[in-house]
């Protein structure tokens, strides 16, 4: 079978590599303002990944930012992912993407609205599996130019990817080679890091290694900033290392109305109101409009939300306290 | 005079906890699939091990997630890792089941979970594959759960996003895929399905109970295979029903919902 | 270039599925006692995989074990292998083996006596990089029949391996395809591990996570058993589930001479008595027959070379306690 | 005289010392590079970023390691992971510099540390590529330290176990190696050399003090590319000796042992 689905994303491993090369491996104070992240580093010809998984650990202080200051990206991917691209489309000038997984918010339902840039044919969709897309970055993270995998072989899914299918030389069976995927930029949310760049996850990684190994860019933000004895003295704890971060930003309860595990549970309230407002685009740009716009900053988007006491809240249901349930 | 007692996601959640023997593996997205093994490991399956996509596997799971990665999915988890990780698990061979749904299934049991439309112009657009095509790929037996109607039901499926048997025997095996695996059973609001294993269509297994044999029929949009005898899906036992209302739903997120 | 090295531990993936497949996913009790998990699990026709690295977290209670049991396995494979390869050729029966570094114990230097085992021409050796042999236990463990990598090409080391060469569909890149490696049997050492075979390791991994994944068994032998809740309540700390393990062996001190990271330093002076020991065949043969043969269990050979007194002193080394120095 | 203040072991460790700018990462084992990083780190790049192969990435080496998996690899350390992890940084691109050694060179840098005398039969077996063949595939530079004879620097080299520049220029990129890599300079206890940019082949570059252009040239088995002008190497400052002899190796573990 022949895919016909546009290469996104793929660069030479050799250009790649010296692109790495001259990534500084320097021990740097890499902490940065939210609003200076996002000026400096995202352009409007970026690729952009995004970590996390569903309405788990989105790096929503981020990604509010980035809609506040009408930064646009050129191309996204959509794997395991809810509110995260949701907002992305917000700015609306992708004309492709990759994708695994979009526009719904798994169990609760699907942002009208948003739909709506897919079915009006103004987004080119190359299609993919959640596998073939963590598999794309890894092929990046490992320093290949491709993966052999054992999906997507056979469908339509195949169909409108851009895989090539090949033979291995042992087995003599047919597999699909993934593409690498190097994305311009990154931005993944931690629970700690330190000024170097250091992170650590807890919970679920989803893709998230492989995706700080893969991209030109990376930034980090934080839950919290920590020493860096924190991870000298367990460097098991060290999930992405400093040298593939360009920046950390430390913002309390970015992830917010995501949950963050073992920390705050994600506000189903709020997402539900998201989801009524993305019915009509008249509701939905007055909802953004209240929510992202006229915050002026992440802090007032909480405040706006129940603040600290509705996080409070959702750290008891997180933690299973009170007999507090969902 | 069934709804008296049950309803017919109740139902559906039953069917499916009892497919699985004790120690199998299984791959659950949110809602009824995981209502399921959490039935089938309270009552049938107690060393079922459960694995979610984005990396949590083998949790106590306390109550039904919402989200594929969220905090239920990795409770009391015996190690949480990443979705490549699984998927690699997945490949390897060690995913006995998956469980997925769709917006179109043919008569080979392949999945559209993408587009109503053509791809570049769709009528709706679909989340799209998510983890669907991997685990049917891989996985050894893959159950279906899905609303019965004919729309849902033919063989005009707009696009084949997750494989069944794709154009039928051998077809699998032909595209590169792992041998000896493909769709198991589909389990509606009306009835439980399977595949005739040497022409790899969908057979009729038994109707629920209040269905007829007819119902399914109008209700399946291509030529289901149907033997003379058709058994009657077993209701819910009370056992299954005081389990799954009182410590598996008990907030009924997915009990409450209607099945189609 | 075509390879001409014998082809070990290769399957075809579809078996090795239907192998895997069959692997109980129950949570029972594997414990075992040391020596039957030898006896049932070590056969003549295995290929033996060994975790750790170097002289750093060595199962060397297990493969004494073996020594005194005379198990035998038909062949192993030499990555990042010292001590614990010496111990597999002192049974002398492999006829060929994958090798990577072997027969050396690093900075220390070689034990004569082996090395005639390769000198003599008795054993063929299909030659590997440690990158390549770590990435055949990944493709196996990844559920692949091959992994691209850009080691080994256009060396003796490439030629005298079983790999493949093959041209990327992407970049037209020439990379060198090895082939997955599944050994019949594998023994890690580790820190804790509860009673159905999850392990923690701390500090380096070394290849032991794809090792488990790719092996057909797996054997732990841990410092220490723990409860499962240890797991539990933090599964970041499963290096290797449980679903992977066939046994689980308590064996404090188990990795001794060698060192075990946080526990205890390896003993440098055992290491020259066994270098020095094996500089003839005699000496060697007297060595082997006292620290092994003759000693009824691990603890005797323990007690051998300074009991838990020793253990003591290589403890306080490993921690940097009282100035204590190597 | 000179062996009046230092010895050649350590003029070997101060010449490799001086090659890293600050800010670059270097895959090192145990020895003389090991000692090498350690002092560059103390003196010129205190941003090295030092790691091995078996997992130890960013340690403060507090001592000389015995074993590349060693308490000293990561002690401190900013992250300990796995050998795959270190050797994809590598194949990533994300390794500046390597140390390696062999039992015998080429004029084109290639290495063998596999045998001496045919493989299938050989006279002397050595340990094998360990990781060397990795890191010289995919790291920017590879530094070789050797003693220096012409029994070990020859043409007649029995196995490439790891490759330098093959059989000359291009012969690297013809063969699959990533681009714009291979073999930087060989310290050894003689002299520095490194490598023609066009011809791809050994040249001198600097001798030791007390050392002649003529003691290089009858230790070496094959033509060496030899500039009219010829440097002596820096001879170790007190600054490096102070340091190298009091902070990286006060026990003498490596600056102890003779260079041959």
């Amino acid at each position: 079978m022949d895919a016909i689905g546009e290469l996104l994303g793929y660069e030479d491993p050799d250009k790649m590599r010296e692109f790495f090369r001259k990534k500084s491996k320097k021990l740097e104070n890499k902490i940065m303002k939210l609003s200076d992240a996002v000026s400096e580093f995202v352009a409007e010809s970026d690729y952009m990944a995004i970590g996390g998984f569903g309405l788990v650990r989105i790096p929503t202080a981020f990604l509010h930012e980035v809609i506040k200051q009408q930064r646009k990206v050129a191309t996204c991917a959509f794997f395991t992912s809810n509110y995260d691209t949701d907002l992305v489309l917000i700015n609306g000038i992708m004309k492709s993407v990759d994708m695994s997984y979009g526009i719904a918010l798994e169990a609760l339902g699907s942002p009208k609205v948003l739909r709506k840039y897919f079915e009006n044919g103004g987004i080119k969709v190359t299609e993919w599996s959640n596998g073939a897309l963590a598999w794309r970055y890894k092929a990046a993270a490992m320093g290949l130019s491709f993966l052999p995998i054992r999906s997507m072989l056979g469908t339509d899914t195949e169909k409108y990817s851009a895989a090539e299918e090949i033979i291995c030389p042992f087995s003599g069976k047919k597999y699909l080679a993934v593409p690498a995927l190097y994305p311009d930029i990154a931005v993944i949310h931690v629970h700690e890091a330190d000024m170097y760049g250091n992170a650590h996850i807890k919970g679920v990684l989803v893709a998230d290694v492989d995706i700080a190994k893969a991209s030109k860019k990376v930034i980090i933000t934080a839950e919290r900033i920590v020493d860096t004895e924190y991870f000298r003295n367990n460097p098991q704890n060290t999930t992405i290392p400093f040298y593939l971060v360009d920046a950390v930003v430390e913002v309390p309860y970015g992830g917010y109305p995501a949950e963050m595990p073992y920390e705050y549970l994600f506000d189903i309230d709020y997402f539900k109101r998201f989801l009524q407002a993305a019915e009509s685009e008249e509701t939905f740009d007055k909802f953004i409009k209240e929510n992202i716009y006229e915050c002026k900053d992440f802090n007032e988007f909480i405040s706006l939300n129940g603040g600290v006491e509705r996080i409070k809240e959702l750290r008891n249901l997180e933690l299973g306290l009170k007999g507090s349930e969902l | 005079m069934k709804e008296k007692y049950y309803n017919e996601m109740e139902l559906m959640i039953c069917a499916a906890a009892r497919i699985f023997e004790d120690g199998v593996s299984v791959s659950v997205g949110t809602g009824v699939p995981c209502a399921a093994v959490m039935l089938s490991q309270k009552l049938y399956a107690p060393n079922i091990l459960i694995l979610f996509e984005a990396g949590g596997i083998a949790p106590l799971l306390p109550s039904m997630p919402i989200s594929v990665g969220d905090k239920n999915t990795m409770y009391k988890a015996l190690q949480t890792t990443s979705v490549s990780d699984a998927m690699e698990m997945n490949q390897r061979g060690l995913v006995d089941y998956c469980f997925l749904g769709g917006a179109q299934i043919d008569m080979y049991g392949n999945l559209n979970s993408t587009v109503i439309g053509s791809h570049d112009n769709p009528k709706v657009r679909f989340p799209g594959s998510g983890g669907a095509n991997d685990f049917a790929s891989s996985a050894w037996r893959t159950i279906i759960v899905s609303p019965h109607s004919s729309r849902r039901f033919t063989n005009n499926i707009d696009f084949i996003t997750t494989p069944g048997y794709l154009n039928g025997p051998n077809s699998r095996e032909k595209a590169g895929l792992p041998q000896g695996t493909g769709p198991y059973k589909i389990i509606t609001n009306l009835a439980v399905m399977n595949f005739d294993n040497d022409e790899k269509r969908m057979a009729l297994e038994s109707v629920h109970p209040g269905v007829s044999v007819d119902d399914v029929v109008k209700n399946t949009g291509f030529e289901l295979l149907i033997d003379e005898h058709i058994e009657q899906t077993e209701p819910p036992s009370e056992d299954e029903l005081r389990i799954l209302r009182n410590e598996v739903d008990p907030y009924r997120v997915v009990i409450g919902k209607k099945a189609q």
